[in-house]
């Protein structure tokens, strides 16, 4: 038996596999329904399927974008299954995302931090970034700590704040809306001067790769040995199974929600500040682009598991470029890339229970 | 012996003792949890009219013997007949449509719903007459004796009282076979004396009673048979079970154990506790000076209460429940605070310590609701006896897993819990020996000097509460103070030195703990002043 | 033969959202049909943020020409175009922050059409009330309503104008109910800019008996509730980019559009209008031509 | 002049707040079964676009309103077999149920009405109550059409099932204690589906409101958050009936008071304003009124 599974305790290793094939078969058969209604779309299947190829794997620029994404949607979703290790739903990823967003562009536009050296103009952006949103979840974990408030609506209530906060910002010109040059000035923020823009890999447009991809390694690492070997991973684990009991046991149950809700916002934050640094440049109203919703939605599926949400992320991230690509050179409808999501989010949900079933 | 004969003197096929069909036969059943055979083998007759009382250790498979009767599972070998007829019920709906009924070891009550609605569960799905359903229950509760106040919020009532209310949900359904999984286990003497008479009223109607329970007495009292289970299998089965009851322990346990014929509920008696010398003269191990606590909603729950518990020394805290009991330990345990005055222990005060500085001051708690307030059923045997001292396996926050593991081998050996391995889920544990994991933790709390058992046998089998105190004394023994909470007057007599009574929150009276005050102690928790 | 011409085309929103996305899909179509099998056509539409740059580059690497449909996409734009230097973009709806050698902003202009629009609104209220429905608060759709305000104003100096902001071009229940409150307090015209949103107004009106109008698209004649039509520009900006790269005349820069460039890129078509009004608008559009009406950007 | 804005005020904040009281009712009680149906904004997407079909086809809105319920009886078994029989998380499924539905109803309108359709769709028409709807300031609340007075007939029939029948107790503790249910005989499975469906039909109103009563057509994804909006409002009633009228209520009225504002003079940036219900809620669920207690069951999945 393996150290690792000492803590909650896990399946034996039949159900391991089954974790891995069902949610595999589950995509499959998503994936086999949504060709299934792209030849009675009338498109042709070679063609769909080809242009599906090409955009997610089809070249360095693709691949590339495709990481990126899941990066960020990963970072939600290590966040999520942080928080819920502690018995804690996150629902606020979108929030989160939003809030890194807006301190992390705000910091980028400090004057002086594009010239600050070592890289810290990038650096303290993000940190900025992660700090806010580890605030933002923090607020949740506050309430639930003190007022008993239930997670899972106080995040979800602080993501919609926050995205109309986010609105709110770059309506503003007291706020972060750039000078207004003339009245047509669009709603956004400046573009970030290039020394804060987060580092591509290769340095090269072609294969964009952000700084983002190590960062999420490193956190993913982080997140596996902490939540299997740490003390702080076994403080979770208590503080979800059994509250009174881990209070009784010494362990700060409200602080430990409370850093749970803060390292989960915080990664969501991080993930904000690498949208805006790594790709989009300027903040505009909804650049959280949904991902928060998606990581989420990965961070659920994966049960607990980091690497589940490692392939969770990828799996969405490539099948978003994919999506997009068959759109464009196939014209499969973009309203049937969501039903194809859609789709595997549920028979991913589904197949659940046959894991469940044999770990019962 | 005995047991290997797997039937007593008197024993014969089933059924067969007394020449009545029987109304509920199981033949050849058996139950698996995966690969865990909880139950093998399994041939048992209910007849009408009789009490059959199931026996065995704690996870010897009585509750999932019930739990195939009444549909929770269904059996994975074997048969069943109700009445003659082939009976294999696909859910508790079907059972007690079939006139099976079940009061289940842990209540299966609404907390948030009233009496009332909560006897009305289950049953017709329009609109509802309550105020005609609670004269019925007052007629039937004159019939059994048993009286509610159907408007009352179970959450808000007494433990005793929910159990009536799960037994009079039984008997409103009328039912041909009534299992009762432990029902005694949390009733004071006079409500098991009612429950044992609802027992044989019912059966006299012509019922089958099967009654799970640990408690020799009530078998002495009620039992017509017996069947002992012991890992999943029959081991013995006696139809005259009050001349064999020695012979039934042994099946149970596989061992023999001495017992006291005096102790009215039959707990096996320990040879009376001679308090060894104080080590030190008179040094408290623990104090409560004036604690009162006073409820949410500004009831008084703790008046006032001052006691000290030397070191050596077990003081018995008797009372009914609900008398404050439960207050004082979760203050105790740091889990609540007192609304006025102090309390020490090891010297230092710990009124507004957290439970982390309790546990610190070398305070050890067994608390009553194990399930709630001990453990983490979740996780693994091994980290539930380091629950509160994980930190000394910790390298820069990382856990030494391999040293962690080693030490509770060693706790597991030491303490006599049997479990496959440290590795093992905490809830796959029988209550036994979840028990006495708990009890191993806090008995190895550093520099212990006082802990606090309460209802620390509660739902043990004889094996296990001998096991459980034997912990307890070796402690007391070694210079620990020990407030032993129990409604088990007998075994705080044969357990503890002194004994104090509770009363509605205060403290009503002090005595010995000796055999001849068991009268003035039981008049005291009945609120009659001495 | 000439290998035909390539077209990306981005349209951030719906392609069916009955305002400005669907203007410039209408655009597309037109030029399709123009140009036939001249011109091949890859679209992506309801594109978030996140999204955008990838869309942008997998179109810039197919096609000779891209598209962003709106000022949202103007961000990317700029960031994709300089790895693409032989591929043209054209922002419609790019404001003047456009100065790359391969990137041409057009300028849509609502604010000057809205003014015309109010007027028109001015001449035909009855109850000497109109009103203007705007979707998100921003400054284009701000200042466009306001001009509104002021060119009914222009007209009728006691009208009463009542502006509000649903905060969602696409949310109906809000328009409607944002389009009720005006009528309540005695508007009988309504201008909006709207997409999605325009069906709840157009409820509301057909309701309570008033009449709206439109503000993309002219559909005079085919909807009662109409009375007249301003024209934004969008699918001809759209079919504007095409044109010139078929011509090889494509240009670079910013370029505004509105009034100056014609009645294809912004007009005001009253259904059924009398002399008097054609001439008065004809007037108000010529005094904002030569500046002597002065109005707010966007 | 201010009387006739409180006449249009309360008239917007009923039509605003209907939708919300059909599907924060079906969502009340599903919730209270225990079982979190994060797919009601795609039910009720997936009942407004029903209805506008099936009144569009056979031009009458009262085959609309069948057709929308018909439609989401599916999804609401989907959303019951994944949560009550394969146990898949209920946020999970929700949110998948959301993405698809988005996608099948933008694809199923572009396909019937063609992508560039303005097509008007046959609706119902606000009656009014003789009498009542002539009263001053408060008549527009009584023209409204008549699926408004379903509504609070409906919500009135759940406050009695609740609180007076056995089915109402059933209900009730499946969200509490499933398993304590289950023992008691009751069947908790079909409960809890029962409750989904209910919440399917209530949402399927609730949508076709939106469509075939409000607005006379369909738009993409026209629900644009109301069934989110719904449960919010079940959480800020605190899982009591009349508590969550009242919430539907408030944030219809917050709502309706965007557009009276500007009239009114008063200058609040919008974000702001639309921020509301939200801000309200939270501030609710924040302790500001009581400890909000939910189902002590409520997500969890129930295994025999
Ligand atoms: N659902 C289950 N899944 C797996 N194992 C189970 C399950 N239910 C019971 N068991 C195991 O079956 C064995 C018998 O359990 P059971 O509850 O019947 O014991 P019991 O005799 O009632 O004990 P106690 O006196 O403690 O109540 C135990 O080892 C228990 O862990
Ligand atoms: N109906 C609409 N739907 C969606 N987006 C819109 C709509 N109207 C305007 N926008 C967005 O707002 C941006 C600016 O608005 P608009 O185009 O009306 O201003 P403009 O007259 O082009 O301003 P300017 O003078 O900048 O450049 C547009 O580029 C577009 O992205
Ligand atoms: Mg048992
Ligand atoms: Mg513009």
């Amino acid at each position: 038996m393996s150290v690792a599974s000492l803590s909650p305790s896990r399946p034996p290793l039949p159900a391991s596999i089954l974790r891995l094939l069902f949610p595999l078969g589950a995509v499959l058969a998503a994936f086999a329904v949504g060709m299934a209604v792209v030849v009675i779309m009338g498109v042709p299947l070679d063609k769909a399927l080809f242009a599906f190829w090409r955009g997610a794997f089809g070249n360095a620029y693709a691949i590339s974008a495709s990481l990126n994404r899941a990066v960020a949607l990963a970072l939600v979703g290590v966040g999520f299954v942080i928080a819920n290790r502690a018995g804690l739903t996150n629902v606020g990823g979108e929030g989160q995302i939003a809030v890194g967003g807006i301190a992390s562009t705000a910091l980028c536009l400090t004057p002086g931090m594009a010239s600050l050296p070592l890289g810290l103009a990038f650096i303290i952006p993000m940190i900025g970034g992660a700090l806010a949103g580890g605030m933002w979840g923090a607020l949740a974990g506050l309430l639930r700590a003190r007022a008993g408030a239930n997670e899972v609506i106080t995040t979800l209530l602080l993501s919609f704040i926050a995205i109309w906060l986010l609105y709110w910002s770059v309506q503003s010109e007291s706020l972060l809306r750039q000078p207004m040059t003339n009245s047509a000035t669009l709603p956004e923020s400046l573009l970030i001067p290039d020394p804060t823009k987060a580092p591509l890999l290769t340095g090269s447009y072609a294969s964009p790769v952000t700084i983002g991809l190590p960062i999420l390694a490193v956190v993913a690492v982080i997140a596996a040995l902490a939540l299997r070997r740490s003390l702080f991973g076994f403080q979770l684990s208590a503080v979800g199974l059994n509250p009174v009991a881990a209070a009784r046991a010494g362990i700060a149950v409200g602080s430990t929600m409370v850093v749970a809700l803060f390292i989960a916002g915080a990664l969501g934050g991080l993930a904000g500040a690498l949208m805006l640094q790594g790709e989009q440049y300027s903040l505009k109203a909804g650049f959280s682009s949904g991902y928060g919703f998606d990581g989420l939605v990965v961070g659920l599926l994966a049960r607990g598991s980091i690497v589940g949400v490692i392939a969770g992320a990828l799996l969405f991230g490539f099948m978003r470029s994919g999506g997009i690509s068959m759109e464009m050179a196939a014209s499969v409808p973009s309203a049937l890339v969501g039903i194809l999501q859609g789709l595997i989010v549920l028979m991913i949900a589904g197949a659940a229970y046959y894991v469940d079933r044999e770990a019962r | 012996m005995i047991a290997e004969a797997g039937m007593l003197a008197s024993d014969a096929a089933p059924g067969k003792g007394r020449g009545v069909t029987p109304l509920l036969a199981m033949t050849g059943v058996g139950k698996r949890f995966g690969a865990f055979e909880a139950l093998a083998d399994v041939d048992i007759a209910f007849l009408p009219g009789e009490v059959h009382c199931l026996l065995g250790e704690n996870g010897a498979g009585k509750s999932t013997l019930c739990n195939l009767i009444f549909g929770i599972h269904a059996p994975s070998a074997g048969e069943m007949t109700l009445a003659g007829a082939p009976y294999r019920p696909a859910g508790p709906r079907d059972a007690l449509s079939r006139g099976v009924a079940m009061v289940h070891q842990h209540f299966s009550l609404i907390n948030e719903l009233p009496v009332i609605d909560n006897l009305l569960l289950g049953g017709r799905l329009g609109r509802l007459d309550r105020k005609g359903e609670g004269r019925r229950l007052e007629s039937l509760a004159q019939e059994f004796g048993l009286t509610l106040d159907p408007a009352a919020l179970v959450g808000d009532l007494s433990v005793g009282q929910r159990q009536r209310v799960e037994i009079v949900k039984c008997l409103m359904k009328r039912p041909r076979v009534l299992i009762l999984d432990e029902p005694t286990a949390v009733l004071l003497p006079d409500e098991i004396q009612s429950l044992l008479a609802v027992c044989r009223q019912v059966a006299g109607a012509g019922c089958a009673v099967v009654l799970v329970t640990h408690k020799l007495a009530e078998i002495e009292r009620v039992a017509d048979r017996v069947t002992v289970l012991h890992r999943g299998r029959i081991a013995a089965r006696s139809d005259h079970p009050a001349d064999e009851i020695d012979a039934l322990v042994q099946a149970m346990i596989q061992r023999p154990v001495a017992r006291d014929g005096e102790a009215a509920s039959g707990v096996l008696a320990l040879p009376k506790r001679q308090r060894p010398t104080p080590l030190v003269e008179a040094e408290e191990a623990m104090q409560l000076d004036g604690v009162s606590f006073l409820d949410r909603l500004g009831v008084r729950r703790l008046d006032d209460i001052t006691l000290s518990v030397d070191r050596g020394e077990i003081v018995g805290v008797a009372g009914v429940e609900g008398n404050g009991q439960s207050e004082l330990g979760a203050i105790l345990a740091g889990l609540m605070r007192a609304s006025a005055g102090r309390w020490f222990a090891g010297g230092r005060e710990l009124t507004e310590a957290s439970p982390r500085a309790i546990t610190a001051a070398g305070v050890g708690i067994v608390p009553e609701d194990r399930h709630a307030v001990a453990v983490v059923s979740g996780l693994s045997l091994a980290d539930n006896l380091f629950l509160n001292r994980m930190r000394q396996f910790a390298r820069l926050g990382l856990i030494d897993r391999p040293r962690q593991r080693a030490l509770a081998a060693e706790y597991i050996r030491r303490f006599d819990v049997r479990a496959e391995g440290p590795l093992i889920r905490f809830g796959s544990l029988s209550g036994g020996n979840q028990q006495k994991a708990v009890l191993a933790r806090e008995l190895t709390t550093p520099d212990l000097r006082f802990l606090l058992a309460a209802q620390p046998t509660r739902g043990l089998d004889i094996g296990a509460v001998e096991a459980v105190y034997r912990l307890i004394r070796d402690a007391a023994d070694g210079g620990v103070g020990v407030l032993l909470v129990s409604s088990e007057l007998d075994e705080l007599i044969a357990v503890a030195d002194r004994i104090v009574v509770f009363y509605r929150g205060r403290i009503v009276g002090e005595r010995r703990a000796d055999p001849a005050n068991r009268r003035t102690i039981g008049a005291l928790m009945s609120g009659q002043a001495a | 033969a000439e290998s035909p011409l390539t077209v990306g085309i981005l349209i951030p929103g719906s392609k069916s959202d009955k305002g400005w996305m669907e203007s410039g899909y209408n655009g597309l179509v037109a030029a399709e049909k123009k140009y036939g099998d001249k011109i091949v056509v890859q679209m992506i539409e309801n594109i978030n943020y996140g999204d955008m740059g990838q869309a942008l580059t997998q179109l810039a690497s197919n096609n000779a020409l891209v598209i962003g449909v709106g000022g949202q996409t103007q961000a990317d734009v700029l960031k994709v175009a300089p790895h693409f230097p032989n591929v043209k973009f054209s922002i419609v709806g790019g404001n003047a922050g456009v100065q790359l050698p391969n990137v041409a902003g057009y300028d849509v202009k609502q604010a000057e059409i809205a003014f015309v629009a109010g007027a028109a609104a001015a001449m035909l209220s009855k109850t000497g009330a109109v009103s203007y429905v705007g979707g998100m608060e921003i400054p284009s759709i701000v200042n466009a309503g306001k001009e509104f305000g002021l060119g009914a104003h222009y007209i009728n100096p006691n009208i009463k104008y009542f502006e509000s902001y649903t905060g969602d071009f696409d949310d109906v229940a809000k328009s409607k109910e944002a389009t009720l409150a005006a009528i309540a307090q005695g508007a009988d015209v309504h201008y909006h800019i709207l997409n999605l949103g325009l069906r709840g107004m157009e409820q509301a009106a057909k309701e309570k008996g008033t009449h709206i109008i439109g503000s993309y698209t002219d559909y005079c004649g085919t909807d009662p509730l109409y009375l007249a039509y301003s024209i934004t520009g969008v699918g001809f900006q759209v079919q504007y980019a095409i044109d010139q790269a078929m011509g090889g005349t494509w240009a670079p820069g910013y370029k505004p559009f509105g009034l100056a460039a014609g009645p294809d890129a912004s007009e005001m078509a009253v259904c059924g209008e009398t002399p008097e009004m054609k001439a008065k608008l004809d007037e108000i559009i010529k005094d904002i031509l030569s500046g002597k009406i002065k109005v707010l950007e966007g | 002049m201010t009387a006739e804005l409180i006449a249009v005020f309360l008239g917007s904040t009923i039509r605003l707040a209907v939708p919300l009281l059909f599907a924060a009712t079906g969502e009340l009680v599903s919730e209270r079964a225990g079982v979190v149906n994060m797919s009601l904004e795609g039910m009720m997407l997936m009942g407004a676009f029903a209805g506008a079909v099936g009144a569009a086809l056979t031009g009458s809105p009262m085959l609309g309103l069948a057709a929308a319920i018909l439609a989401v009886l599916p999804i609401a078994f989907v959303q019951a077999g994944l949560t009550n029989v394969l146990r898949a998380n209920q946020i999970v499924t929700g949110i998948g149920i959301n993405i698809l539905v988005l996608g099948l109803t933008t694809l199923g309108y572009r396909q019937m009405f063609g992508e560039r359709s303005r097509a008007t769709i046959p609706g119902f028409d606000a009656w009014s109550t003789p009498l009542l709807s002539n009263l001053p300031v408060i008549g527009p609340l009584f023209q409204q059409i008549w699926l408004a007075w379903l509504g609070l007939a409906i919500i009135c029939a759940v406050a009695y099932v609740l609180a007076c029948t056995g089915l109402g107790i059933s209900i009730r503790a499946a969200g509490e204690d499933p398993q304590a249910v289950a023992k008691s005989g009751a069947n908790v499975t079909a409960v809890r589906h029962g409750a989904i469906i209910f919440t399917g039909v209530m949402a399927a109103l609730g949508g076709a409101f939106l469509s075939i009563g409000d607005i006379h057509t369909f738009t993409e994804g026209m629900t644009n958050g109301a069934g989110y909006l719904a449960i919010v409002a079940v959480i800020f009633g605190n899982w009591r009936l009349w508590r969550t009228v009242f919430a539907c209520l408030l944030f219809g009225a917050a709502t309706a008071l965007q557009f009276q504002l500007p009239a009114l003079g008063v200058q609040i940036p919008n974000a702001l304003l639309i921020m509301m219900p939200y801000l309200l809620a939270f501030l609710a669920v924040a302790g500001l009124v009581g400890r909000q207690t939910a189902p002590r069951a409520l997500a969890q999945p129930f295994w025999p």
